[in-house]
């Protein structure tokens, strides 16, 4: 009985988040499009969990479901207020022989794919037992921090790398939409007051629970854009004065950090990021909470779209 | 089983009717803010029962209160959400429904 | 009580799917919206009656960041994609 | 069938609904939306692979290499949404120029 509801769960996750991922991508209105993809996320999130990666359900809840479903939506908006013609998906980039063509081709690969996931070792051990051997010398205990920001640190630093690069690109092409926008009114006004720090305070608890359960620095972050991402939504802009030089230290703060630790290791230990058994625990947290308030604060900087203070340009 | 896994297993079952009933509103209730009806009773008395049927298994306060603060979450985001979309609802040109 | 657990996370997915009809359907963007949050709400539950199901604790956390981001996007949709005046005759 | 070998197909099944729309689709945002939908689909068969079976050790690497998937995603996603509102603002459509001949 118990496996077969087990099975039945498997199968209804499965059928509904193909099923999400068909319509959000077949239906003709965008903004149906949209909201299927976040229900998309809603429901990967349990995916996640039903595979026992509690760590990427926390990450997906926080970022698949939560800021690209915010950045989706003003970008659709904005979609809208600039040419109201362009939220029209007009069908037939492909019609007759093309699409029945193109489709037999994705069906091809697709059988590929399904063959060469079927055909995969299943006595794959993978790299856990190296993980758990060398778990106590990571300076945390949960394994995927260890990963993250010990054994493969390099890439979270590249990573952080890319997020920052990201918001250059985007605030190089200076998109401003002009959007007069209502005062928040009351209701939401006490819902940002009230949310905002229980959102930072949320992120905080992610950030150092990190250290021994699912949690970390790119769910904290995610949290803590959130926070900003309301106070945007609610009226509240950026003071000027935080808007020039604070505003670009906080951006770089996590990869400035994260580069002098490697700068420093590569020189004392002769690799990069190679972190002492002694002092890994505090270097990770550093490393953390830096990377989480420069993730909080680009991933905010992303949903702005252009710098504070060159809207009106 | 004692007398509190059956208050808890009633608890929780109740609930998901509630769910259910919420899902079945939305999907019948012939406008919008009569479906922001349905769905307030799901978020509210349907998450409420589930989280009240869990607080009895749970054996530490600690976990008790964080169900208890998800609820109140839910609670606040519900209430504010619901009464933010039937005002962008209104501001649309949508008429509530008369019969 | 596993199994009236494991039974009731099933029952819940299962009114995903029918949830998911509505955001089908909408007709209107608000629609759409509400029966999005519903998805949202029902997923928390599932997600706390997993952790207890499975003795997980982390997956409270999940929940509890689930309620709180459902919340952010729902005030995303109301801002940026709803009319903001009295008098915006915006179509949609 | 083991359930995670179910995933793993559905993941590539998943990988293949995006590729598909990602091919047919014109708009842009349609597009972006299909290649979040593939990245979700290589990230399921990576998850699926993290525990073959039930009594082997969840292996952490794939579960941390999701992660990085994810924050990536959503930078490029970004990213891409404003690459498509610029054009949208040069050119009035939100599709790329250059197939008006073929289409007409």
């Amino acid at each position: 009985m118990e496996t077969l509801i087990s099975w039945a769960i498997d199968v209804a996750l499965v059928l509904l988040v193909v099923s999400l991922a068909w319509r959000a991508l077949a239906s003709t209105d965008l903004f149906k499009a949209i909201v299927l993809f976040i229900a998309f996320g809603l429901v990967l999130t349990l995916v996640w969990v039903r595979l026992n990666a509690t760590d990427v359900a926390l990450a997906e809840a926080a970022i698949g479901a939560g800021v690209t479903g915010a950045l989706l939506l003003a970008a659709y908006a904005k979609l809208r207020a600039t040419s109201p013609d362009a939220i029209v998906d007009r069908a037939g980039g492909i019609s007759g022989i093309g699409a029945i063509s193109l489709l037999i081709l994705i069906l091809l690969v697709a059988a590929a794919l399904g063959y060469a996931v079927w055909t995969l070792p299943s006595d794959y051990a993978g790299l856990g037992k190296e993980v758990a051997a060398n778990l106590d010398q990571s300076g945390v205990s949960n394994p995927v921090t260890a990963v993250l920001l010990n054994f493969r640190g390099y890439d979270t630093l590249l990573e952080i790398m890319v997020l920052l690069l990201a918001l250059l690109g985007a605030w190089s092409l200076g998109i401003t939409i002009p959007r007069p926008e209502a005062a928040p009114g009351l209701v939401l006004d006490t819902l940002s007051r009230l949310l905002v720090p229980l959102l930072i305070l949320v992120a905080a608890y992610l950030l150092w629970v990190g250290a021994h359960a699912p949690g970390g620095a790119f769910q904290a972050g995610a949290v803590l854009a959130a926070a900003g991402v309301l106070m945007l939504l609610s009226g509240r802009e950026l003071p000027a004065a935080l808007a020039t030089w604070p505003l670009r230290l906080a951006l770089v703060l996590g990869p400035a950090t994260f580069l002098m630790l490697a700068v420093i290791t590569l020189i004392l230990e002769g690799r990069v990021l190679k972190l002492s058994p002694e002092w890994a625990g505090r270097l990770i947290l550093i490393i953390e909470t830096t990377a989480t308030i420069s993730i909080g604060v680009t991933l905010t900087a992303l949903f702005m779209g252009a710098p504070p203070g060159e809207e009106d340009r | 089983m004692t007398t509190s896994d059956y208050l808890s297993a009633a608890l929780l079952t109740t609930g998901g009717l509630f769910f259910l009933a919420g899902t079945f509103g939305l999907l019948r209730f012939p406008d919008v803010f009569t479906r922001l009806h349905a769905l307030t009773k799901a978020d509210n008395v349907g998450l409420g029962l589930t989280v009240a049927g869990l607080a009895l298994q749970v054996d530490s306060w600690a976990v008790a209160g964080k169900l208890l603060l998800i609820w109140l979450l839910a609670l606040l985001a519900g209430a504010t959400v619901s009464y933010l979309i039937a005002q962008g609802a209104l501001r649309l040109g949508i008429r509530p429904w008369k019969r | 009580m596993q199994t009236l657990l494991f039974t009731l996370v099933l029952f819940l997915i299962l009114n995903l799917g029918v949830g998911m009809w509505r955001v089908l359907r909408g007709p209107t963007t608000a629609d759409r919206m509400l029966a999005a949050q519903l998805l949202g709400t029902t997923a928390v539950a599932i997600l706390l009656l997993l952790a207890e199901a499975t003795g997980s604790a982390a997956l409270r956390d999940v929940a509890l960041v689930l309620a709180l981001l459902a919340t952010v996007t729902a005030v995303a949709f109301v801002r940026r994609t709803l009319p903001y005046s009295e008098n915006a005759n915006d179509d949609e | 069938m083991s359930v995670a070998l179910f995933y793993a197909l559905a993941g590539a099944g998943l990988f293949s609904i995006g590729l598909h729309a990602l091919l047919v689709h014109r708009h842009l945002l349609r597009k972006i939306l299909a290649v979040n939908v593939m990245g979700s689909g290589v990230f399921l068969v990576l998850a699926a692979m993290a525990a073959p079976n039930a009594i082997a050790l969840s292996d952490p690497v794939p579960h941390a290499m999701i992660i990085t998937g994810i924050v990536v995603a959503v930078a490029a996603t970004a990213l891409a949404l404003v690459l498509m509102l610029k054009l949208t603002a040069e050119t009035g459509q939100a599709v790329l120029p250059g197939r008006e001949e073929e289409n007409s």
